[in-house]
């Protein structure tokens, strides 16, 4: 009769967690150096695409941690999404006239702003746990599609806060005098002679907040609530007889995932300077779906390169597709460059999973065997 | 755990150390080359970039081509006429399909390449990079008519705003369909900036005649509107307008036809689209639906617009006749417009851009769109249009029915809430 | 005096009653065993001992605390511990992780306190990491501790169960069938075990069993169930001598 | 009250469009676990491929049976090479794949679609049927009458042959189902390609009149498939019908009276489904007439 529930696979923390420690090391210290020296490399195309990259994957561990952990199908993340870059706007921006319309702000210090704005994410998270403890499976995942139905009409409807369809303008982070925009008029800040924008800035907050995050959730699922969270997943009934709260540790897995939704949005909002309601659609709901799927569900490292993969391939298909040959020209027929990107894009998904369904996480599990086996 | 501490500072020091081969690092010591014109970003000796973001996966994939016909026929002519100030105008356009993620970061990747945008389709696109557009100083040609845009200087609106266009559609209603005070009309209209900027214009028009209007919002994928004619038929409205995509305008003006409720609908430009003509609608569509636009249609007589036609056909004979094709081609000419005043200004720089922008007063694109004057920063460039009707006989599904006129009210609007 | 006090328990699904008034008390430190055909209702009456199961009528009660009206976590906080018949494991999980999740109501780390490491937290988990050794070890589980308990065979599944239940370090263990699907041998340790862990706790221990033999030989006390009613309560002498359990059992004798 | 029994009209034959398309969803869900993303697309190929043999001249019938057979192809093919191959991995795997496929066939239709607006060339134009003082459009009640038909028949089918006892025997005890000699796999299959037909013939009515005809958008009227297969209960056929006319309803009755809802902010139409389906679910947590689960150890 467990028809109705979604069946996850386990995923478990590595079983000797000594030798993938030294195996990891250089990785870990040869990603860190790569990421931290792109500023200086890259142009702004690629600094945009790793900040939304960034944002995305924030949001994703977070999706992570409902689905692959607690067993939670949601398709309402892009909401808790939209709650962080919308609290996080509202409460740091300023009370303003833009042209025809009037809006609404707090205008608080946007460290603090970034704060609640989390926070803000986590009461809704909050408030639909009652309806998610009520509810599994798919039941639960096509419910909490409702949130981002509900979303785009509030969104619409509350210009006020949220600018309306015309979106408002994200005010720059500062924290500690130090903003993350292009810096005052007229000012250039040079880092070892590179001039450092609002996408250099970013860059390296994005990079932090996403460490930061990844570092959170291991923990996390190393420890006591992890092990509760994977119970319920299970089995809810075992769960309970084992001495779980089940219905308050769905409401963590929600409070939390929805927090991470939250703080990926306050991300995502920095990242866009400027947010619309459309951004926050099913389609983006998806989106996440995709990215923690693709990665292999119940991995924080698997979300991250899910979320990479999905927010990066298609623009980069779109701007390297007119490099592969049979494209159509700019106004003539046939298959246009942004087409071909798109098929790519879902040719690489279908492929990525009958490969490996086990995502990027099963991926990396089987070279790393094989790389032990030929040791 | 410190020697981890160790490979990581190895590590640090070696790439900050690199960063000195880093292309990005700036040359402190080069300046702009003094010559006598001053240029801006993606100006070079012998060419001119400007970007196109545009819509080619998406819903808008259709309009967004037969626009890049347009532009790519009157810049093909105008290159090989030498172009403009002895450089070859060219273009790197980027598909945003739709989604304002996408043209975020598409707009990241050119915006230091381009002198401006040509084109930005879209409405959530515009409106997700109205503040970069501001502080890159971008001249952009919109695509879209939503006065909401005209607080940001750098928009370039080639031709009327919704509003304006309903208000002179509510006029014409007045004057020839025998509206009088204290009837109803109907408004059915998008959410989003594209409806609600039309809906200005009606209430403002519903106002200034007594009208009672009872206005409708659907969502842009809303593909059946019986419910909405239904209840503007029990209401008895008199006439109807549409503010809303061309599926949607056939439904409408069908469902009123098939229930014998025979009033006049005025839609706006974006709300028709000459496919309807081959679909079950055409007859009520032909008896029931006129257009109110300031662009011409594609079987426009003028001369200038003629001559435009028939260089279109001859290029693409196969692509589909709409008038967005000679809206691309007056767009392109209103863009080729201001870069020769900079040009003779010698400024071919953003700022430069935006001055002789604000210097057009009288922008004739040989009747293609109505008469144009930016002027007046902030104010709406046109306030004329034409009322058409589809004729599925003539080239691109549109006759005219009534010259360009402009309401009284229409001269003196000025959009607020 | 009794640990736990089962009084006319009835529990209906659409109209079958799966019990009906079911009552039999358990005395401190004994095995007691609840026997029965299939259907007899054995399993539900784990499932409303342990808080599954909402009874139409009746009370449970554990030491003088009413269990009935109560969720399954805090029926475990008060010490009430129990393994499934189906095993009811975390198959991909280590065995180790199996366990630490039975010391889940004797912890308290929280997901701020994890997530940062806390100092206390980190305490916590090695004290308790050591104890579920200490089980692992009387259980001899040592050596696959940190094997996926999913691949285990089944009578080491058995018993990786029976040790999840003492991490809990129950007050009253529930055993649902822990010899099920065992060959003679694993059956006899089984029961070694059963009573090994009554003598070392001194805790009462209530087991539903299929196999006779094993019942008969550890229990202190049985109880007989047929089509949701008891129909008998004693010693295995008694039981035995019941002539309703011989009536009950002669049909399904055959079987087992 | 004219209008109301004109909306309730409209109401109930989308409902009954909706239904078929819930009821795709929820054979697809009850045969294999899956949630079918690749929905809309099925719908579309089968509208494309309706609309284009129209344009070529080919009879409607004709016509509808090439894109019904053309759209269960798609349904077994997807089932066949991408979702047998991973079915024992975890369904959400599986689901997110059928997202993949309706990508590409999405593309690929709105490539083809390009700015037109495909008339589906239905015998029944724009004609109204008058009951009263009610117009209710001729395709609108061929709607109603086919999916009726279609769904009394796949009752009947369900009830009394082997294949339907087979089909439910699988989605109530795979193993048992097993034991009957029909393989699982052959179910799945079957209930794709059921879901693919149903989809196409979903896609004549919901393009056909007062609808202009098949655009890129149309995709989108698909998602009603999910609410209407959740208030009805996911598991449950009958459920899925009473879905379809929920939400048929709800919306029809939401956008006719719009300016009486106008305090829960403009456009509330489009969320009314929703809310509608999470009203049921608080009340009944699997849907109307979804099996209610058992809590079993």
């Amino acid at each position: 009769m467990s028809k109705v529930d979604v069946a996850v696979p386990v995923t478990t923390v590595p079983v000797s967690p000594r030798r993938t420690r030294s195996l990891a090391l250089p990785a870990v210290a040869t990603a860190v150096v790569v990421l931290a020296a792109v500023p200086f490399y890259l142009d702004r195309f690629w600094l945009t695409l790793g900040l939304f990259a960034f944002a995305a994957a924030v949001a994703a561990i977070g999706l992570g941690l409902l689905l692959g952990q607690a067993g939670q199908l949601s398709l309402g993340h892009a909401f808790f999404v939209a709650v962080g870059a919308y609290g996080y706007t509202y409460l740091a921006g300023t009370s303003r006239t833009v042209g025809v319309s009037h809006q609404g702000g707090l205008g608080l210090p946007p460290l603090i702003a970034l704060v609640l704005a989390v926070l803000l994410a986590g009461l809704a998270g909050l408030l639909f746990s009652p309806v998610a403890a009520r509810l599994r499976g798919i039941y639960l995942g096509i419910a909490s599609l409702a949130l981002v139905f509900a979303g785009q009409h509030i969104l619409a409807n509350a210009p006020l806060v949220t600018g309306g369809y015309n979106g408002r303008t994200v005010p720059p982070l500062t924290i500690g005098g130090f903003g993350f925009d292009d810096g005052a008029p007229g000012t250039q800040l040079l880092v070892l002679g590179v001039p450092f924008h609002r996408e250099e800035r970013l860059w390296y907050l994005g990079l932090a907040v996403t460490a930061l995050a990844y570092l959170y959730h291991r923990n996390l699922v190393r420890g006591r609530p992890g092990i509760a969270l994977r119970a319920v997943r299970d089995s809810e009934l075992m769960a309970g007889m084992m001495g779980v709260p089940v219905t308050r540790y769905k409401g963590y897995a929600f409070l939390v995932s929805s927090m991470y939704a939250g703080l990926g949005g306050v991300l995502l909002a920095l990242a866009f300077g400027r947010i619309v309601p459309v951004t926050f659609d099913y389609a983006m709901s998806i989106e996440f779906l995709v990215m923690v799927v693709l990665g292999g569900l119940g991995s924080a490292a698997g979300a991250i390169v899910g979320a990479f993969f999905v927010a990066s391939l298609p623009r980069l298909l779109d701007r390297y597709a007119d490099v592969l040959p049979g494209l159509a020209e700019p106004g003539g027929d046939g298959v246009s460059p942004a087409v071909a990107a798109r098929f790519g894009y879902a040719i690489a998904l279908i492929l990525l999973l009958l490969i490996e369904p086990g995502g990027a996480a099963g991926l990396g599990r089987r070279v790393a065997n094989r790389f032990r086996r030929n040791r | 755990m410190t020697k981890r501490r160790a490979v990581l500072a190895i590590a640090l020091v070696a790439v900050f150390g690199a960063a000195g081969c880093s292309t990005k690092v700036v040359d402190a010591s080069s300046s702009p080359s003094a010559g006598k014109l001053a240029t801006g970003p993606g100006v070079t000796d012998t060419t001119i970039t400007l970007g196109v973001l545009t819509d080619r996966t998406g819903p808008y994939a259709g309009l967004g081509k037969a626009v890049e016909q347009g532009r790519t026929l009157f810049w093909d002519d105008r290159n090989a006429k030498g172009g403009v100030c002895g450089r070859k105008v060219q273009f790197v356009l980027k598909d945003h399909g739709y989604n304002p993620q996408n043209a975020v970061t598409a707009y990241a990747s050119i915006k230091d390449n381009v002198l401006a945008l040509h084109e930005l389709l879209g409405s959530p696109e515009i409106a997700a990079l109205l503040d970069s557009i501001q502080s890159d100083q971008m001249l952009t040609g919109a695509l879209s008519w939503s006065s909401s845009l005209l607080s940001n200087p750098y928009v370039v609106i080639s031709g009327t705003t919704y509003d304006v266009e309903m208000i002179n559609a509510v006029d014409w209603l007045v004057k020839n369909k025998g509206l009088t005070k204290g009837d109803k009309i109907g408004h059915i209209f998008h959410e989003g900036d594209y409806g609600e900027n039309g809906d200005a214009g009606v209430v403002a028009a519903a106002k200034e005649y007594g009208l009672e209007l009872l206005p409708y919002k659907i969502k842009p994928t809303t593909a059946d509107l019986t419910a909405q004619v239904t209840a503007l038929k029990s209401a008895g409205a008199k006439a109807i307008l549409l503010t809303v995509a061309p599926a949607q305008t056939a439904s409408a003006v069908g469902v009123a036809a098939a229930s014998g409720y025979a009033v006049p609908f005025v839609a706006n430009a974006p709300s028709f689209s000459t496919a309807l003509l081959a679909t079950a609608a055409k007859p009520a569509l032909e008896k029931q639906l006129y257009v109110a636009t300031s662009i011409a249609p594609f079987s426009a007589t003028a001369p200038g617009a003629a001559q435009v036609r028939d260089a279109f056909v001859a290029k693409y004979s196969d692509a589909i006749k709409i008038q967005y094709a000679l809206f691309g081609y007056a767009q392109a000419q209103i863009m080729a417009g201001i870069l020769d005043t900079a040009c003779k200004n010698n400024d071919l720089t953003r700022a430069g851009l935006l001055k002789a922008f604000q210097s057009q007063s009288h922008v004739d694109t040989n009747g293609l769109i109505a008469p144009l004057d930016f002027s007046k920063p902030g104010g709406i460039p046109a306030r004329q249009t034409y009322i058409l009707k589809p004729d599925s006989a003539a080239a691109g599904g549109l006759t005219q029915v009534q010259d360009l006129f402009a309401a009284p009210l229409a001269q003196s609007y000025t959009p607020s809430k | 005096m009794s640990a736990l006090e089962v009084d006319g328990i009835t529990v209906r699904f659409a109209g079958v009653t799966a019990l009906d008034g079911v009552s039999f008390t358990v005395a401190p430190r004994a095995i007691h065993a609840v026997i029965g055909p299939n259907g007899a209702g054995k399993s539900t009456l784990f499932n409303v001992l342990s808080g599954a199961y909402r009874p139409a009528r009746g009370s449970v009660r554990f030491r003088d605390v009413d269990l009935t009206h109560r969720a399954p976590y805090e029926i475990t906080a008060l010490g009430v511990a129990r393994t499934f018949q189906n095993i009811a494991l975390s198959g991909a999980a280590t065995v180790e992780e199996n366990l630490v999740l039975g010391r889940h109501h004797l912890t308290r780390a929280g997901f701020t306190g994890t997530a940062l490491r806390l100092p206390h937290v980190r305490r916590e988990e090695r004290r308790h990491r050591a104890r579920v050794r200490e089980i692992a070890d009387f259980l001899g589980l040592t050596e696959v501790l940190h094997a996926p308990a999913g691949r285990l065979p089944y009578g080491d599944q058995k018993r990786v169960e029976v040790a999840r239940a003492l991490c809990v370090e129950p007050e009253l263990l529930l055993l649902d069938e822990p010899a099920a699907g065992m060959n003679a041998h694993e059956s006899a340790l089984m029961a070694h075990l059963i009573r090994d862990i009554r003598d070392a706790l001194g805790i009462p221990i209530l087991l539903v069993e299929h196999d006779m033999g094993l019942v008969m030989g550890i229990a202190d006390r049985i109880t007989v169930l047929d089509f949701g009613v008891r129909i008998a309560d004693g010693t295995p002498d008694e039981v035995r001598r019941d002539p309703a359990v011989q009536r009950a059992y002669l049909g399904t004798e055959g079987e087992s | 009250m004219t209008q109301f029994l004109q909306l309730l009209a409209g109401g109930v034959s989308l409902g009954a469009v909706y239904a078929l398309l819930a009821l795709g969803f929820v054979v697809v869900f009850k045969a294999s676990d899956v949630v079918n993303f690749g929905h809309p697309a099925l719908l579309m190929i089968g509208a494309y491929t309706i609309a284009r043999l129209g344009l070529s001249q080919v009879a409607f019938p004709l016509a509808v049976l090439g894109g019904v057979l053309l759209a269960a192809l798609t349904g077994l093919v997807v089932q066949r090479f991408l979702v047998a191959p991973i079915a024992s991995t975890s369904v959400v795997t599986v689901s997110i794949m059928t997202i993949g496929v309706d990508i590409l066939a999405q593309t690929e239709i709105t490539r083809r679609i390009g700015v037109d607006i495909l008339s589906i060339a239905d015998p029944w134009g724009d004609r109204v049927v008058r009951l009263g003082a009610v117009d209710v459009p001729q395709a609108r009640v061929a709607g109603l009458v086919s999916s009726v038909v279609l769904i009394g028949l796949f009752l009947a089918w369900f009830k009394l042959s082997r294949w339907g006892v087979a089909m439910r025997a699988v989605a109530d005890d795979a193993p048992t189902a097993a034991l009957m000699g029909v393989p699982r796999k052959v179910i799945s299959a079957l209930a794709w390609t059921l879901a693919g037909g149903l989809a196409a013939v979903a896609g004549v009515f919901i393009t056909a009149f007062p609808t202009p005809g098949l655009q890129p958008a149309t995709a989108s009227v698909a998602l009603a498939a999910f609410p209407a297969a959740i208030i009805g209960g996911l598991d449950s056929i009958g459920g899925a019908i009473v879905g379809g006319l929920v939400v048929g309803l709800a919306e029809s009755l939401a956008e006719g009276y719009e300016e009486r809802l106008s305090f829960l902010g403009q456009g509330f139409h489009s969320v009314m489904p929703y809310a509608v389906m999470v009203l049921v679910l608080l009340v009944r947590p699997t849907g109307l007439f979804g099996t209610r689960e058992l809590h079993r150890v």
